[in-house]
């Protein structure tokens, strides 16, 4: 447990300098929002009405000191502040719209692609020196090819030309956001394409690193043994090799968390899904310093929460952590 | 005359962390307690004990890796205190360690040119190429690797562990130490070129005068090349004494274990089946004679008090309480 | 309500009509006209109209829409307007001066939602159809501003509202043709207001409101999803018109100028014959088809919008257009030091066509040996350094008002010039002229068209004379309409009003005027 | 043999950013009047809707692309040395402060920080962006590296020349740099893949200098002018794939590298059972 | 009576420069019941030999001659290098177990040592209910000196000699009839060793199985073997009765591996080690492989290749071989 304790720890550092980070990248950059509004506006908004805009958008003069003392406050009562972009609505109200989309497409089409990928890592190292490494050659360019040009491409394949599937929003223009199959339904064929997207890029990555760390395990001598013993080559492979070469997968699966958020900027932007990316990508365009840091902020936050999370199957999954622990 | 002496040496490893690096404070390691020993110019001693009983930590005291506990260590009967700056460069001239595993005491990155250079220069000895070149020839030449130009030159993969390990002990030579610390020479290597090793490690202790203490596990070859064995148990020492005296005639149940238990095709009869247990752990030692828990001889005070050391004669000496109460009687 | 039951099925069977007007992830529930950002388009001229109608195509055309008329007084401090009768709000309640009152007063009461800057001194509603609004300068020049900016909100409704600057106006209630009917984070419906004020209208009963993000409207475009857009298409031809330029219709009207910015605080740039020879080296047809893909027209160079401007252009100068000269660019440059003839054009990165006309005027420029290190920066980097006049030279487009003054006093008005590293907020080449400012006084001091007219003549005159900044080529104003279901477009022959979807309540007044084709 | 076919798409690809450039002559923003038009024998990959010709501007993107890749690599790789080496070889308070510092930079999710921090880039050089790239991607690499420098430090070799007296600086870049080599090989080119592909995505997004022709900035323009919409492959295919080819090279060599130091990762033939 | 039969086995293990002739030629019978020791140094191919006997060579490994046929007590014959991939199944552990040289390693980390006896029975002999599994496990355990509670535990919760001991338990879950012991106790040290040594000898003595058991300390193995083969660069050079070869090598190799052992009791005799270095395996000596480092080598070492022929008690392959030995 001290362990976990200690990983607690650091997890609170870890969340204190990205609240911190995020509080201070938008001040010590230039620009202002309403100068942008104003720009946006081809000057049709009159200077003597930008003053009074300012202080609406809660931009103020005051120390950086104060303002982070102010900014601390606010978070801890949960409050984010208003979005510019979206004014007046409440940043909170952004992400808690925006948030579910992702995590529901973006999240679930990682998982696939992190389980699928593992299985087949695991499987082709089993099989090496059989036709199954042909695979190889095109996961090590999937894993080099720009995301959002796959994207593109799919779109323009199945979405444009071949008309299979909606190339974008998350659900139909007929039905509406409620507790249906109908809209069920809609919302699930509208995921597949981009989902199939994730999948496939990221999978890439996945097979690649689970295959070597599987090769490596498979020349201990306990799998060699356990194939000695006679057991089913599914037992080895599983129990045995595989169960012990996800080990040091864990972290790095927490970890790309954050890569999967970062990720899902382009694929929503390229599917115009309504998520937290492109809500990130607009408060980046429109200098919305409260939208750009919550959705900062609730991304660490995620990264971090998974980080534990990790550590705590780390725990479960290896004995050999958990000698401490008296 | 004691070239390199330990005196009541002491190493608790605290804080430290395991491989993963992410645990918590583990307890100390009590790796050595109260460790003793001396070398002497022209001689080999032997410290002899089982696997992590604490051999390579004396011997990493001793060349002052890092600093003990407590305890000190005397060069030429002056204790050591420097830790870095020139003293400390000096006392690194004298004396020298020889790892266990040649394999991974060459930097794979580096010609053995390279190994033996870099010392010769630290230290002064050559100032020149020509002169480089010249002193590296003649060490490689006193390591039996002939012929030196062809070695010279040879990256550490394309040589065989036996001719490994001859470069690291030249690269020990090249700085001229007064004492040389053997951490298990040569237990990784095949038997049948230990010999060659051993002998050549043997001869120049003696040429030089070089004050030798040769680490290992096999009793035996201690027989065989040193004049004095140390044993060590559980990170203590238990019994000294000249080579033959202490093997003919041990006086420490431990040391008697040890010679039974190491395989010997000569043994007339077949040592007795029962079981000896596990050697303690050094993070919560037992207490009194670390031993007593698989000692058939233990008496009830071996449990409680550390026993003193017992003068045998001849330099021969124990820390047991029955050997003790032998005297006594 | 003049819609009688048969009418009302007719109509219930016209088809609806899907409208894309700003790019959009997704919809914010906000109907709050006065929010810049958040608010959904349709809101203005649609739900809550104006007192009158300006039509930015056609300078000095104003339509009474709410307001019938309106008279000056107190030396154009104060204004009264006398309102239609027998309008209704869409929950049944009539519409009054008090209402209009009330709108005034809070833009008073709430500067942030003041982004017309005017200065309200009082709103007295002096009759059931006369308010009277007292300003604190003279605003001839902000009757735009005042009558044709201002959507008038319900009292009885927004009255109730603790703080109207955040209020989000969920279930609008309007003077407009349109209600909201549907909405959610992707699509808003409106529906035909059934007691409009103007009988049998709008003839279109729904108008649909997908979110598209700029990506996603091409294919929608091209696969015939959307009938009214109003969007920059790279290729119009094949994503959009596909052979079919009679159904498949689009109409860029010129909106203001694009310019480009010498920084006149350079020594070098502030010299008339550098400027000069730049605007003769610029290859203005080629930007205007290559960067632009021919979808606007080389400006004047008063910078005034053609067709329509010829009244605010000086007389000698209506038939001007540009020429290239190399040599005679040349020979301007003559003496200034061609070392000094270095400059930086920043244009914000994402927008292409800028970016590629950076290029082209790059190549022109290099003709007559001035150097020009073309750099793409941020939006907001861009935004920052042109304000604050920390570049060389730029690209910028003058936003157009309901007369060519606007433009022009936001281009070229003394009082605009903040010293470098102050954010200005027009004039960003930083122009001071005694001249200059006396005409844009003069033209805020009269309510005499003819006039103001002259004030704008002047400034044209300059324009051209002086090259302040070199106009380029008009932004357009984008609009792509179908005409499968609905015609009664403005076109060229008949700009009765802005085509765009998302200019309002231009927006409202194209669909007052739509009809079903075929009928 | 990965290690071969991956240096040749590397040889060809720095051959064609370091001399292409000077081969074509070309402007690579120069426009032209025939805009869209597909492969021909005076424009071999066509031109984009402005007419440029899109050949020339692969060439002259490789220089960016590589450019910022391997640019903010060294940069990254540099950060990553200097925090794993000294973290992992002086050990205690200044070791934890790194590791703090190397696990907050882990943690933080790197693109919408790129991007977070590229929208407010004050210049969007290529130098910019790369160091953009360079300060969200170096922690990785200093993990790994401090990881591994933790084992080497306590390798004989690293011992036995402390033993003959090395300074702690001659002993960190002569005895334990070399044998990280492969490890910092390893990183430096996963970097530059990242970095490329990094590159691209800010460009992709309009956050990079599009004023500057690289692979990326060329997808922009491509997807701006709906490249695919229109039917103008020639114009969105090219880019991807030299960016999907260059990081495939460098992926090969790196497993090649990984295979040098794991000989187990090796593919083999399975052999016939030769049974006399 | 034999169980095991090996008829002229060759393995190569190939690689990019030239196949490495890992085993080659090698025959040798096991003795139902029997301690057989193999001998050699580092590379001499004795793991080789016995990952080929078990079928666990992988590629790049590659079986290139010879048979290994297994005799049940019944008599009938099995080809174990035909095996199909059940009836192979079977054979593992059933009929021949192994022991590796470092339990922590052969040992999964993941899973207690209770589950990793119970993977076994489970497959095996799926008759057994959990109960029965449970009891037998235990039963194991304690057999080789582990107490009952400690099935719970994860390999690393034990001390290497228990781990050992657990990997002896693993193998004799189904009473096999073989057991390959690959360097069972390197890794210990010498007390711990001489524990698991004896505890073989008593588990022999009670179930009789045979145990090719294979290290490189042949002073180890002339305790603790019936017979033993001595291996060099992958040919067995001698085999013989423990006590002839102490007494009489008749192999120089042999001679020089026992001349390399300090003895710790009686006098001081000289040692006299073998100059030089193991060969290449890639491409060995002609003739006889050892005739570089043999000090009693003559011109036809160098060319005839000495083959293994039968003495008494024993068979050696030298061509200075009359019987005398050459000591
Ligand atoms: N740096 C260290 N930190 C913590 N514990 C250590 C360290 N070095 C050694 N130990 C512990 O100290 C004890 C003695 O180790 P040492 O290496 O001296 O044993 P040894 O007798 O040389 O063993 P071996 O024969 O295996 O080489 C062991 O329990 C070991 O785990
Ligand atoms: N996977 C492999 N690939 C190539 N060569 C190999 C492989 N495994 C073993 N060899 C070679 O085969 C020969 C025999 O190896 P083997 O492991 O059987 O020797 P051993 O007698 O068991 O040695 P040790 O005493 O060191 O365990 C050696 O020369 C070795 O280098
Ligand atoms: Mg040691
Ligand atoms: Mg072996
Ligand atoms: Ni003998």
């Amino acid at each position: 447990m001290r362990f976990l304790a200690r990983r607690l720890g650091f997890y609170l550092l870890t969340a204190w300098a990205a609240i911190t980070l995020n509080f201070l990248i938008p001040r010590l950059m230039p620009g202002d929002p309403v100068e942008l509004l104003v720009a946006r506006m081809k000057g049709n908004v009159d200077p003597a009405a930008i003053d009074a805009m300012r202080r609406a958008f809660g931009i103020s003069d005051a120390s950086l000191w104060q303002q982070y003392l102010n900014y601390l406050g606010n978070l801890a009562h949960g409050e984010l502040g208003r979005s510019i972009t979206f004014f007046p609505t409440e940043v909170s109200t952004v992400i808690a719209d925006s948030l579910p989309w992702t995590v529901g497409l973006v999240g679930v089409a990682t998982l696939i692609s992190y389980l699928i990928g593992t299985a087949l890592g695991v499987i082709m190292a089993w099989k090496r020196g059989t036709w199954l490494d042909g695979v190889l050659p095109a996961a090590t360019f999937m894993h080099a090819v720009p995301y959002f040009w796959v994207a593109l491409a799919l779109v323009f394949v199945f979405g444009v030309t071949l008309q299979w599937f909606p190339v974008s929003r998350a659900y139909g223009l007929d039905v509406m956001p409620e507790l249906s199959g109908e809209f069920a339904q809609s919302v699930l064929y509208h995921a597949a394409l981009p989902a199939v997207t994730i999948v496939l890029a990221s999978m890439a990555d996945r097979i690649l690193g689970m295959r070597n760390v599987m090769v490596t395990t498979l020349g201990e001598d306990y799998v060699v043994m356990a194939e000695a013993k006679g057991l089913t080559s599914r037992r080895v492979m599983w129990s045995y090799a595989a169960r012990n070469a996800i080990l040091p997968n864990i972290t790095s699966f927490a970890l790309s968390l954050g890569f999967v958020v970062g990720g899902s900027v382009l694929t929503e932007i390229v599917f115009s899904y309504p998520g937290i990316g492109s809500m990130l990508l607009k408060g980046v365009e429109n200098e919305d310093f409260p939208l750009m840091q919550g959705i900062f902020l609730v991304i660490s936050l995620a990264v971090l929460v998974a980080n534990f999370l990790a550590d705590l199957a780390y725990v479960v999954l290896d004995p050999r952590t958990r000698q401490e622990s008296e | 005359m004691n070239i390199l002496e330990g005196r009541d040496l002491t190493k608790h490893f605290t804080a430290a962390r395991g491989p993963r690096g992410r645990f918590g404070k583990r307890p100390p390691v009590r790796a050595v307690e109260d460790v003793s020993i001396a070398l002497r110019a022209g001689a080999v001693t032997a410290l002899v004990g089982e696997s992590g009983c604490g051999k390579s930590t004396v011997a990493r005291l001793l060349a002052q890796v890092y600093p003990p506990t407590s305890g000190e260590v005397l060069l030429r009967g002056e204790p050591v205190r420097a830790h870095r700056g020139a003293a400390f460069r000096e006392y690194r001239r004298q004396v020298q360690l020889i790892f266990q595993d040649p394999f991974a005491s060459l930097n794979p990155f580096h010609r053995v040119r390279y190994h033996l250079a870099r010392p010769l220069r630290l230290h002064g000895h050559a100032r020149t190429d020509a002169e480089e070149r010249e002193q590296v020839a003649e060490l490689l030449e006193r390591v039996s690797l002939t012929p030196v130009e062809q070695f010279m030159d040879k990256m550490p993969h394309e040589l065989s562990g036996g001719q490994r390990q001859r470069v690291a002990i030249a690269r020990a030579l090249a700085v001229r130490p007064v004492a040389l610390i053997a951490d298990e020479p040569v237990s990784m290597l095949d038997v049948s070129i230990r010999l060659g090793v051993l002998r050549l490690l043997e001869g120049l202790a003696r040429e030089n005068d070089l004050a030798l203490l040769y680490i290992t596990h096999d009793i035996a070859s201690a027989r065989y090349f040193a004049e004095d064995i140390t044993v060590m148990y559980a990170g203590r020492l238990i019994e000294s004494g000249p080579s033959e005296e202490l093997t003919q005639s041990p006086r420490h149940p431990y040391t008697r274990l040890l010679l039974e238990s190491a395989p010997d095709p000569d043994r007339v009869a077949a040592p007795e089946g029962r079981r000896h247990g596990e050697p303690p752990s050094l993070i919560d030692p037992p207490g009194g004679c670390r031993f007593h828990p698989r000692c058939p001889v233990a008496l009830p005070v071996c449990s409680t008090e550390v026993p003193g050391r017992t003068e045998l004669g001849e330099g021969h000496w124990t820390h047991c309480w029955q050997a003790e109460a032998t005297l006594a009687r | 309500g003049g819609g009688g039951g048969g009418g009302g099925t007719a109509e219930a069977d016209a088809p609806p009509l899907v409208i894309h007007a700003v790019d959009a992830g997704t919809f914010q529930e906000d109907f709050n006209p006065y929010h810049l950002e958040g608010v959904n388009f349709g809101t203005s001229g649609m739900i809550h109209e104006t007192l009158m109608y300006f039509n930015k195509l056609k300078p000095g055309e104003i339509t009474p829409w709410l307001a019938l008329d309106h008279k000056w007084s107190n030396k154009g401090k104060s204004v009264t307007f006398t309102l239609r009768q027998n309008v209704k709000w869409s929950d049944g309640q009539p519409f009054t001066a008090d209402d209009v009152a009330f709108t005034f007063q809070m833009l008073k009461k709430y500067p942030q939602l003041n982004r017309n800057a005017l200065e309200i001194e009082e709103a007295e509603a002096l009759a059931p159809d006369k308010v009277r609004v007292d300003f604190g300068n003279t605003s001839y020049a902000k009757l735009f501003n005042i009558a044709g900016n201002s959507p008038i909100v319900p009292k009885h409704v927004w009255e109730k509202e603790k703080d109207p600057s955040t209020f989000t106006n969920p279930k609008p209630v309007g003077t407009g043709p349109y209600t909201l009917s549907k909405f959610s984070a992707q699509l808003y419906e409106l529906v035909k207001n059934p007691s409009y004020w103007q009988p049998g209208k709008p003839e279109v009963p729904v108008l649909r409101f997908p979110a598209y993000t700029a990506n996603a409207l091409q294919t929608a475009l091209q696969q015939g999803e959307v009938d009214w857009a109003g969007a920059f298409v790279p290729d119009i031809e094949k994503i959009y018109v596909q052979g079919k330029p009679e159904q498949n219709k689009f109409f860029f009207p010129p909106e203001g100028v694009v310019t480009l910015l010498p920084n006149l605080t350079n020594p070098v740039l502030a010299k008339p014959e550098v400027r000069a020879a730049m605007s003769l080296a610029i290859d203005r047809d080629k930007i205007v088809r290559v960067a632009e893909r021919g979808y606007t027209k080389v400006a004047h160079p008063t910078g005034v919008p053609m067709p329509g401007g010829e009244a605010y252009i000086p007389p000698e100068y209506r038939a001007l257009s540009y020429k290239m000269d190399i040599e005679k660019a040349k020979e301007l440059l003559k003496g200034v030091d061609p070392a000094q003839l270095k400059f930086t054009l920043l244009v914000p990165s994402p927008f292409t066509d800028w970016v590629n006309a950076a290029q082209l005027i790059r190549e022109d420029l290099a003709k007559i040996g001035i150097t020009v290190e073309t750099r793409g920066v941020a939006f907001q980097d861009w935004v920052s350094k042109v304000g604050k006049g920390n570049y060389d030279l730029s690209i910028r487009a003058t936003a157009a008002g309901p007369t060519p003054y606007f433009q022009m006093r936001s281009m070229l008005f003394g009082g605009l010039a903040e010293p470098v590293g102050e954010a200005a907020t027009g004039n960003y080449q930083r122009w001071k002229d005694a001249e200059t400012d006396k005409l844009i006084d003069a033209y805020a001091a009269t309510e005499d068209e003819t006039e103001q007219q002259e004030a704008t003549q002047g400034l044209g005159k300059i324009m051209v004379e002086k090259m302040p900044t070199l106009p380029l080529f008009y932004s357009p104003s984008w609009a792509q309409y179908r005409t499968n279901k609905y015609v009664g477009w403005p076109s060229e022959q008949d700009p009765y009003a802005m085509p765009s979807p998302y200019t309002s309540p231009d927006a409202a007044v194209v669909l007052l005027h739509l009809k079903p084709a075929g009928k | 043999m990965k290690i071969k076919i991956g240096a040749g798409i590397l040889v060809f690809f720095a051959l064609m950013a370091i001399f292409g450039p000077l081969l074509i002559g070309a402007d690579p923003a120069a426009t032209s009047e025939d805009g869209l038009q597909g492969p021909s024998a005076q424009h071999w990959l066509g031109t984009t809707q402005t007419g440029q010709d899109i050949l020339v501007q692969i060439v002259y993107g490789a220089r960016i692309s590589l450019g910022v890749g391997v640019l903010s690599a060294l940069i990254a790789t540099v950060l990553a040395v200097a925090v794993g080496l000294v973290g992992g070889y002086v050990g205690g308070a200044v070791d934890e402060a790194l590791s703090v510092l190397t696990n907050i930079f882990l943690v933080l999710p790197a693109l919408p920080l790129i991007i977070v921090l590229a929208g407010y880039l004050p210049q969007r050089g290529v130098a910019s962006v790369a160091v953009v790239i360079a300060v969200t991607g170096w922690a990785w690499g200093a993990r790994v590296l401090r990881a591994q420098t933790l084992s080497v430090r306590r390798r004989d070799f690293v011992q036995a020349a402390r033993a003959s007296g090395e300074g702690p600086l001659r002993i960190v870049f002569y005895e334990i740099l070399p044998v990280l080599l492969p490890v910092i090989a390893t990183s430096f080119l996963a970097t530059v893949v990242a970095a490329i592909l990094a590159e691209a995505g800010l460009s992709f997004l309009g956050l990079a200098d599009l004023s500057t022709v690289s692979w990326g900035s060329m997808l922009y323009f491509a997807q701006n002018g709906q490249a695919l919409l229109i039917g103008a492959w020639w114009w969105f295919i090219p880019p991807g794939l030299c960016i999907a080819l260059i990081g495939t090279g460098l992926a090969l060599v790196n497993f090649g590298i990984d295979e040098i130091a794991n000989p187990r990762l090796r593919t083999i033939k399975a052999p016939r059972k030769a049974r006399a | 009576m034999n169980v095991l039969e090996i008829r002229d086995l060759g393995v190569d293990y190939l690689s990019g420069t030239g196949a490495v002739h890992a085993v080659s030629g090698v025959s040798l019978d096991l003795r139902r019941g029997e301690i057989l020791g193999l001998a050699g140094e580092s590379g001499s191919g004795k793991s080789t030999l016995a990952n080929a006997v078990a079928r666990l060579l992988r590629p790049p490994a590659s079986i290139t001659s010879g048979s290994v046929v297994y005799r049940r007590q019944d008599g009938s014959a099995v080809d174990v290098l035909g095996l199909g991939r059940n009836d192979l199944r079977a054979f593992r552990w059933k009929e021949l177990a192994v022991v590796f040289q470092s339990a922590m390693n052969s040992l999964n980390p993941v899973i207690t040592v209770g589950a990793q006896i119970d993977d076994v029975l489970r497959i095996h002999a799926p008759r057994m209910s959990r109960a029965e599994r449970t009891e037998r496990s235990v039963e194991l355990l304690q057999r080789v000196g582990i107490s009952a509670d400690r099935r719970r535990s994860y390999p690393h919760e034990l001390s290497g000699g228990m781990r050992q001991r657990a990997a002896i338990a693993i193998a004799l879950a189904l009473n096999p009839e073989i057991i390959i012991m690959d360097e069972p106790t390197t890794a210990l040290d010498v007390v711990v060793q001489r524990d698991i040594l004896a505890e073989i000898k008593a588990l022999r003595e009670e179930y009789g199985f045979a145990v090719v058991f294979i290290t490189h300390d042949l002073s180890l193995l002339m305790e603790i073997s019936d017979r033993i083969a001595i291996m060099y660069a992958g040919r067995v050079v001698e085999t013989g009765t423990a006590k002839a070869l102490h007494r009489t090598p008749r192999h120089p190799y042999t001679l020089g591996l026992l001349r390399s052992f300090p003895r710790l009791r009686g006098a001081r005799e000289e040692l006299l080690g073998i100059p030089g270095t193991p060969p290449d395996l890639r491409s060995p000596p002609p003739g006889c492989a050892f005739h570089p480092r043999c000090a009693m080598a003559f011109d036809a070492c160098s060319r005839t290749l000495p083959v293994l022929t039968s003495e008494a008690d024993g068979e050696v392959a030298c061509l200075l071989n009359d019987g005398r030995g050459v000591s």
